[in-house]
């Protein structure tokens, strides 16, 4: 055996097995004696005296593999067996209707009969008062549009000047802090004034992120109100 | 002259024998659809039905002389019907007026026509899902009936789909009618 | 044998043009409609329009010949159509039973063909939204033709439309016909 010269001794057979795992795919699990493998080796290895703990450790692995192999067969075993098919049904070529001319009743005064129907009801519509669609009602806590312009700018120099007074060192507010004791509607009301002061560049607006704190900048020191302070 | 036709004109003479014939073809061409002798006769203002017979017998016999694309054939039920020969279908359908089926359910239409009375699950299950669609397209035409027994429903054709086709109203008999008819079918296109 | 036929006869071989000619009914009689040399040509698997010609002149004259109730008819614009004889009309026309259209499509359509070429938002407009199951069905019957134009789809009636009511197939023409009929038409009567 001078090929194996110098090779351990499992990887002689039977043991080989346990070792060259792409051999099981060559055999049937069920030939594999696990018990006498893994008996027979250990009985070899303390003959000759030689413990090798990770070729111990390849032998259970490959027997575990093995094992879950023959379970994998077991299990197929209890499958009921697949109904044989049964052959595909003739299918006859499509029957193509037969071919009938045939005249249809309906005339030139069947179709001027229609059309005066229709003539009718076409200017029935045009006679009806066209129904303008209409916009749902204000929300209630917006005043009728002309009030409200007209008030907004004494909201607009009522807000500043509570954010002058709310204001840091370096012209800052946060919005929160304004509206942190008004009612929800209030809010609201105060923020559509911030954006009047907003496009009218007295304040400008800004946010780190989608939906957190308004911070506000004052940009002037001036009160609205004064001179030149034409708003709109 | 066909025989029969020269019987006819001796009997009624040539030129009121030849005017009722055309009247004939004429119904049949217009109807579209089989008529019974009644219907022709009140064409022809005759309540003779041997007379009405032997003419549209006579029609039926010169067209098949002529040899061409028509075909006038009688019905079990002594019903006349013209028509295009079936050899001709392929070629001229798609010029046909009204859209008429296409192959898919015109091939669920031969199986279950084949395989009559037949389950709908086993129609579904050679023709597929989409067979549902024909199955619903080809009762809305009158050519299929299903009916609810137990807990599946059976399908069969309609006298109409027999009449259409002009086969016998006679199950057995459509049966093998349709075998020879498909048989001609498989025959390659020369 | 037809002079015409004969020569055809020699020129393609008599079964070969026994079969064109077999065609081109089969096509005529299935379309009820006129047909141009194109769609007559597509049957017999010709281009030579004058092959064509030849062959629809050989069956008109055949038809002639057998004298019967149905007739081919040329038209001024090279389109030929089968029909029956006038003379057979008044007496087969109550064989007739299905129409063309219900009368939802059908007022649908009479709207069309009045105030075309017209926005489908207009059609739906006056007949209401059901309308756009009648503008597909007459959009499948080959009665209306829809094209889109930016952002909306105008309608216009096609030939065959003019053709199954014997109308010009020019549009200004035809709804001055139409025009004219239904004057004529609503006057009340005396």
């Amino acid at each position: 055996m001078s090929s194996t010269v110098g090779k351990p001794f499992y990887f002689q057979p039977p043991w080989n097995i346990l070792f060259e795992l792409h051999k099981l795919r060559k055999v049937r699990p069920w030939d594999v004696n696990i018990a006498f493998l893994l008996t027979s080796f250990v009985e070899e290895m303390e003959k000759r005296g030689d413990v090798d703990f990770r070729a111990s450790g390849v032998a259970l692995d490959s027997s575990s593999l093995i094992y879950l192999m023959k379970s994998k067969l077991l299990l197929k075993l209890e499958e009921p067996p697949a109904p044989p098919k049964p052959p595909p049904d003739f299918l006859p070529p499509p029957l193509f209707l037969p071919l009938r001319y045939e005249l249809t009743s309906t005339t030139i005064q069947h179709l001027l009969d229609a059309l005066d129907e229709v003539l009718k009801g076409e200017r029935l519509p045009a006679l009806k008062p066209r129904l303008e669609p209409i916009l749902p009602p204000p929300p209630e806590f917006l005043p009728p549009i002309d009030l409200y312009l007209m008030e907004i700018e004494k909201q607009m120099e009522k807000l500043y000047r509570s954010l002058l007074r709310f204001a840091d060192k370096e012209r800052l507010v946060v919005f929160s802090k304004i509206v942190a004791e008004l009612e929800k509607l209030e809010a609201v009301k105060t923020f559509i004034v911030l954006l009047f002061l907003a496009q009218s560049d007295k304040v400008s607006l800004w946010q780190e992120e989608n939906f957190s704190e308004i911070y506000i900048t004052l940009c002037e020191v001036q009160p609205i109100g004064g001179q030149g302070t034409g708003i709109i | 002259m066909e025989v029969r036709e020269q019987e006819l004109s001796e009997r009624f003479g040539l030129e009121k024998v030849r005017r009722k014939l055309a009247l004939i073809e004429a119904a049949l061409y217009v109807a579209g659809r089989p008529l019974d002798l009644k219907t022709l006769g009140s064409v022809i203002n005759s309540r003779s039905k041997r007379k009405i017979k032997m003419l549209t017998g006579a029609l039926m016999k010169e067209f098949e002389n002529r040899n061409t694309a028509l075909e006038i054939i009688e019905l079990e039920d002594e019903r006349f019907v013209m028509q295009l020969k079936a050899e001709y279908t392929p070629r001229v359908r798609r010029l046909a007026i009204r859209p008429l089926l296409t192959v898919g359910p015109l091939k669920t239409l031969s199986y279950i026509a084949y395989r009559q009375p037949v389950s709908q699950t086993r129609v579904i299950d050679v023709r597929g899902h989409h067979a549902y669609n024909h199955l619903k397209q080809l009762e809305e035409l009158g050519l299929i009936h299903r009916e609810r027994i137990g807990r599946t429903k059976v399908i069969e054709t309609t006298e109409f789909f027999a009449d259409y086709f002009s086969l016998s109203h006679d199950m057995r008999t459509m049966k093998k009618q349709l075998k020879s008819i498909f048989g001609e079918f498989a025959k390659p296109e020369s």
